[in-house]
């Protein structure tokens, strides 16, 4: 009975802060911000020299075979520094879906490429989720039409992954015929998030997949446990921030943090963040492990940190007063990689509907 | 209980809305405040007594009796036919000069600002000198004729627009902290003056710092004595804060919310279908109808010139916290397209419920945070004893 | 336009808080609890020799003929004092629904009665709102048989008003064959109810409410609204009791109002309580003046005074400290009463539904 | 990460098992202790290392290495038979004694409180003296051979029950507040000490004040040195802090819920397919596995005699706080029936929910209240500045 990080787990964590606090200070992550682009490539190649994009890839494909654990404790690095690179999708997402469904050959393809960092795939399967507006894919005769919404990581993406409507997965070539590309602008913009719009456009199809929701919906299990790790981390460093403030700060000749009023709202959120550590942990832990628990304990995992997330973003930009609601700090950028976070692949509401679902609990 | 108006007042109000019917094209639109349309049309306002209701006709205004009912009835007329509304210069700096300038300063200042003609940014927060706004440090001593004004000021809005700041800053040093302030009004753009704007969360740039070095003003550009300048500015933040949490404003914004959950979809499914979303939508709309009657008593009370209370100490805390969590249901209930900004296709709004989360957050940490809202109706609504203060640091 | 109680009203606020304050002070309260007795008799007396049964009730039939806004003041000031008496049924609700549904015969008869305050009338009326178990009475040739559960100040009621499976109301003589009630207990010893068991027992019905839901509809809103306006009245108590206790009792050498968190605390309520009063008004005048309005309005103030009570409860409570947890002041008479308020004739989640079903929410 | 036993554990864990099997007919049931047969099974569970695991065999116990997993393997497997566990004589005073206590007092006290004989109540809080302790004024002097002790004390819990009390006296009135107490060990019964019971809102009194008027105790009956009462008693207080919150518990407590829902029907339909309810049990369900998991890294920290940092900080203030949310759901979706109580008619559960409801607050508010803790967690655990304190009445 350990129920704690491993000192490889630990290592992994320190190599990664240490990495991302010299490679992806905020400085770097403004300059992707205010010029617009999709990701911060440096970065990008930084952890893919520290094997990142192969995390979960089997080193027979040229990956570093780590579990969902490392994944998370990746994901929770990178939202602590909101770092302006794919990874849910290609690193994570993608492997997830090419192991549960891909054919050896694809695999062989794919998850190779994948692992070196050199080709980038985004997946678009928010249409199997809660479709927005009449969008959604349909697929005949080895072509695929129609428009994924919300693709994720879809600006830098050489290759996508995207789901029809029967939930059979497909693999596009980011240059074949018919295919376009949207950006579509959020709040946060340390994410690129696109449109595709697809007009018989050839696809490759995860035989898996095929009249097999499974890997579709592992896929996403995978997606949304990332985010919520991302959260996690997110969360984190707002609290500290909130708390390093309250230290520094003084108003009437004390220090803010000793007035209670601060004082507790710092208090309040380390009671709430904390547990969601070992929640996201347990979760990760379970998809290997337990895989009977894992669907619901993500489920609870991106929902609960959503709310949590909420929370906390909110209450360290108070605990920061007129400072926080101002770029000086950049405080805001955590604000909204938790804000996208919390809608994506599903928000709060949805997925506790899931998390009954999956329990069987809704007759 | 009497929720209708008066024959005067329900006459008052036929007569604003022909008179609107009649001029509305005359309206130069509801964007901000500037150029020659828009103060032809406050001019007219004033004539009619639309604008400007109760400053003296000596300096520009309409010289009628306070009738906070009219008042009442203007505002929401004007915003029912979506035509700017009228103003009375500037709730912060007229009243003040009203009551606590010479003749001179309101001969210069009133008759300009209510036409609209001269506007006003406002110079009190600094960066050490938040919620403790009386630890100022910005410093003015006398050099001949004039102050001469060294430090630096925060979230002065419109400083990059206003033609002239009425600014708090430190003439007597020596003097206990609240007794060594005044209260000096500067022409921006004085050499010495440098405004830096400060992007906000938003991407916008509403707030900016503004920097003195060595900048003059002559010493007869003083509102009230010297070391009177707490006094003279607690006056105007009284009106300052009035406007904050406007109850009918967060009930508009619901009903924005309601259309959206009967017009969009997931999965095929209308948003007001899905009942963990209309349960929150019911939960809010029971707080924001409260909030709306509690500003019709407030408004009573008012009227009959009766101190309202508790229930005008809450407006603030309350209002803000509402339209906040107005705007956090409208994006939770777009789900993904609820995060869609700065014009993104398929943005719904114009993005403007993320806009306004963040701005209402603003707002709540804004003209008092919270938590200093808390104080306030816990010390002077509710009676409880202050926090001991310490003069020296700990 | 005047938002506010007129001088009448104040008045009959000042009377009533000044008798009950001399009439049934807490030790009044105690000795109903501690004795299981259903009611404080003279306490009742007292009420009925201020009018107060007949409040609502016409003058040509004895009663002083006040709106609902005088019902609801009175209710908040019953809430004020946990006053163990009946009201909500038999001076409120019944009068409602004879007023809305009863022959000419049966007002003359009922509603005299009712304003002398010498007899009362409980109701029976929850299976029409939620049914638990298999509870439910069947009407058939003017006799009525079945249970009604949770019957509102049933124990001393002289007669019965209860609702039939169609929704049609019915009196019930007290002493009819058939008839029998069994005490129910709950956390709050101020109010009485009962279990109504009824086998072929003859009945009077309402001949308005015969095929028409609404009489029976109005009298659940009254009896809402003035549960929501007896929430008000404890709550409120229960935040004046906070604050004065916050400045009396002293810690660390300073009386802890003085203390940021309890100061909050006490702010907290006071800025949820405040607006609830203006609601219960607003619902209170909408039932005359702007019926089209009254229900929704009515609603929301009592699932919104549930959770607002609920707050005030707990954390006046809390502000107590380990006080707030004994019997020594009393205080939980208050907690149990917003409890007991807040289930009864529909929970906030219940009633939220009917909000939105009310407005055409619902498809 | 490793969630699995090791092979010696789930040997132990098949042991413990076997043994319920075997003896569980023996256990006096689940109730308050009391008894010879609870103390025969005590004593039994002693003889077998089951009970007292770690208290020296020279004073009753089992003698055993401290094992924190076989403890948590125990308390798991007596809670799932369903069988009265063991205990380790009270954990307030039995470490205070082995800590601090003369040799006498060992040997006088902790054999027969550890073998179930000997039970005792905690004379801390005063009625002034809540969560400021150590102004408590309680007062003994020195008369002869004896203390002589005048006061009051509140919120002792079992003290119709015990034979003993430990409790803090002020013996030293002219030294600083928290070196001025002495830690005094009491028969109950001693004259001049009186006992009344207090009412609780449940209806119950497990709480009681004990008055002393005159009362004396030997002087030999003080742990530690005159003067040094408050640092003997905190070592006591974090042994009974950490009992409550049991993450555990509260899941135990959900599951009870699940079953309600499934159960339970309004108008014919279950409580769980009503989806506002639904939200409000995922919502709660997701809080309740993420403390079970915090609970499994405190203890992974603890068997590992690592400081678990802010995990274990926030045990308390979040775990009674789930429970009295669980206590407030399950009341909600039984709607009236959830306010029955006193054995009425149609209750169910034995009315235990509203119980738990107001036990919950009272856990909230004792032991230090939801306020303490925030300061405790924002002090210790985040290293927050303290709040300045003042040495006199403000």
């Amino acid at each position: 009975m350990e129920f704690m990080l491993s000192e490889e787990q630990r290592m992994l964590q320190e190599s990664l802060t240490r990495f991302l606090a010299s490679a992806c200070p905020l400085d770097r992550v403004r300059k992707v911000a205010d010029a617009e682009e999709s990701m911060a490539e440096d970065v990008h190649r930084g952890l893919a020299e520290l094997g990142i994009p192969g995390i979960l890839i089997p080193e027979d494909f040229g990956g570093v075979g780590m579990g969902f654990l490392e994944a998370a404790l990746v994901s929770e690095a990178l939202g602590g520094a909101v770092a302006p690179v794919p990874y849910t999708a290609t690193s994570v997402m993608v492997p997830v879906a090419l192991m549960a469904a891909g054919s050896d050959h694809q695999k062989q393809e794919w998850l190779t490429k994948i692992a070196s960092g050199k080709t980038r795939v985004a997946v678009g399967v928010t249409e199997q989720l809660g479709r927005r507006e009449s969008a959604g894919i349909n697929a005949s005769n080895g072509r695929l039409s129609g428009s994924a919404m919300f693709v994720l990581e879809g600006m830098e993406a050489d290759v996508f992954l995207t789901a029809d409507s029967t939930g059979a997965l497909h693999m596009v070539a980011g240059d074949a015929e018919g295919l376009e590309r949207t950006k579509l602008k959020t709040i946060d913009r340390t994410r690129s998030v696109i449109e595709l719009s697809l007009d018989q456009t050839p696809a490759e199809v995860l035989p898996g997949s095929v009249s097999n929701r499974e890997p579709l919906l592992c896929t996403i299990d995978a997606g949304r446990l990332m985010l919520a790790a991302d959260t996690l981390g997110a969360a984190q460093t707002m609290l500290d921030q909130a708390v390093a403030y309250a230290k520094e700060r003084r108003q009437f000749n004390r220090p803010i943090g000793s007035f209670q009023a601060v004082k507790h709202m710092c208090a309040e959120m380390a009671a709430e963040l904390e547990p969601c550590r070992s929640l996201v942990w347990y979760a990760a832990h379970s998809v290997r492990s337990m895989p009977e628990e894992a669907r619901l304990m993500i489920c609870h995992a991106k929902a609960h940190l959503s709310e949590v997330g909420q929370f906390v973003a909110r209450t360290s930009t108070e605990v920061h007063g007129g400072m926080g609601f101002t770029d000086l700090l950049g405080l805001h950028y955590w604000f909204k990689r938790i804000g996208f976070n919390r809608q994506v692949l599903g928000g709060p509401e949805l997925i506790r509907e899931e998390a009954a679902r999956v329990q069987g609990l809704v007759s | 209980m009497d929720l209708a108006y008066s024959v005067e007042h329900e006459a008052y109000r036929d007569e604003v809305r022909s008179f609107l019917a009649k001029n509305k094209n005359k309206s130069p639109g509801l964007g901000f405040r500037d150029g020659t349309a828009a103060n032809d049309w406050q001019q007219l306002l004033i004539e009619h007594g639309y604008a400007a209701r109760t400053i003296p006709k000596e300096y520009g205004g309409a010289g009628l009796e306070a009738d906070i009912l009219k008042s009442h009835i203007l505002a929401e007329e004007f915003a029912h036919a979506k035509v700017r509304p009228g103003h009375s210069g500037d709730n912060r700096i007229v009243p003040v000069l009203l009551e606590l300038g010479t003749e001179e300063q309101k001969e210069r200042f009133i008759r300009p600002t209510v036409r609209g003609e001269m506007s006003w940014c406002q110079g009190y927060s600094e960066p050490g000198s938040g919620s403790d706004l009386a630890s100022l440090q910005t410093k003015a001593h006398v050099d001949g004729d004039d102050f001469v004004i060294n430090g630096q000021k925060i979230w002065t809005s419109g400083a990059k627009t206003a033609h002239m700041m009425f600014c708090l800053v430190r003439t007597e040093p020596d003097a206990p902290k609240h007794q060594g302030i005044s209260y000096l009004l500067i022409p921006m753009g004085t050499p010495g003056m440098e405004v830096r704007p400060l992007r906000q969360m938003t991407g916008d740039s509403q707030f900016n710092e503004v920097f003195f070095t060595d900048c003059r003003v002559p010493t007869t550009e003083i509102v009230g004595n010297r070391g009177e300048g707490w006094y003279v500015a607690n006056a105007t933040l009284k009106h300052e804060r009035g406007g904050l949490g406007d109850p009918n404003q967060a009930a508009g914004r619901f009903n924005d919310i309601l259309d959206l959950m009967k017009n969009e979809t997931v999965d095929g499914r209308r948003l007001m279908d899905i009942p963990s979303y209309r349960d929150r939508a019911m939960a809010l709309q029971a707080r924001i109808f409260a909030m709306k009657f509690n500003g019709m008593r407030v408004l009573s009370h008012n009227i009959k010139n009766e101190e309202p209370g508790l229930s005008r100490w809450i407006v603030k805390l309350q209002g803000c916290e509402l339209n906040h969590q107005t705007a956090s249901l409208a994006i939770d209930v777009m789900g993904e397209l609820g995060i869609l900004y700065d014009g993104s296709p398929h943005i719904r709004d114009q993005g403007m419920w993320q806009h306004r989360y963040m701005m209402d957050l603003g707002l709540i940490i804004g003209g008092g945070t919270a938590q200093i809202q808390k104080n306030i109706i816990g010390e002077r609504a509710l009676g409880l004893p202050k926090e001991p203060k310490f003069d020296k640091p700990i």
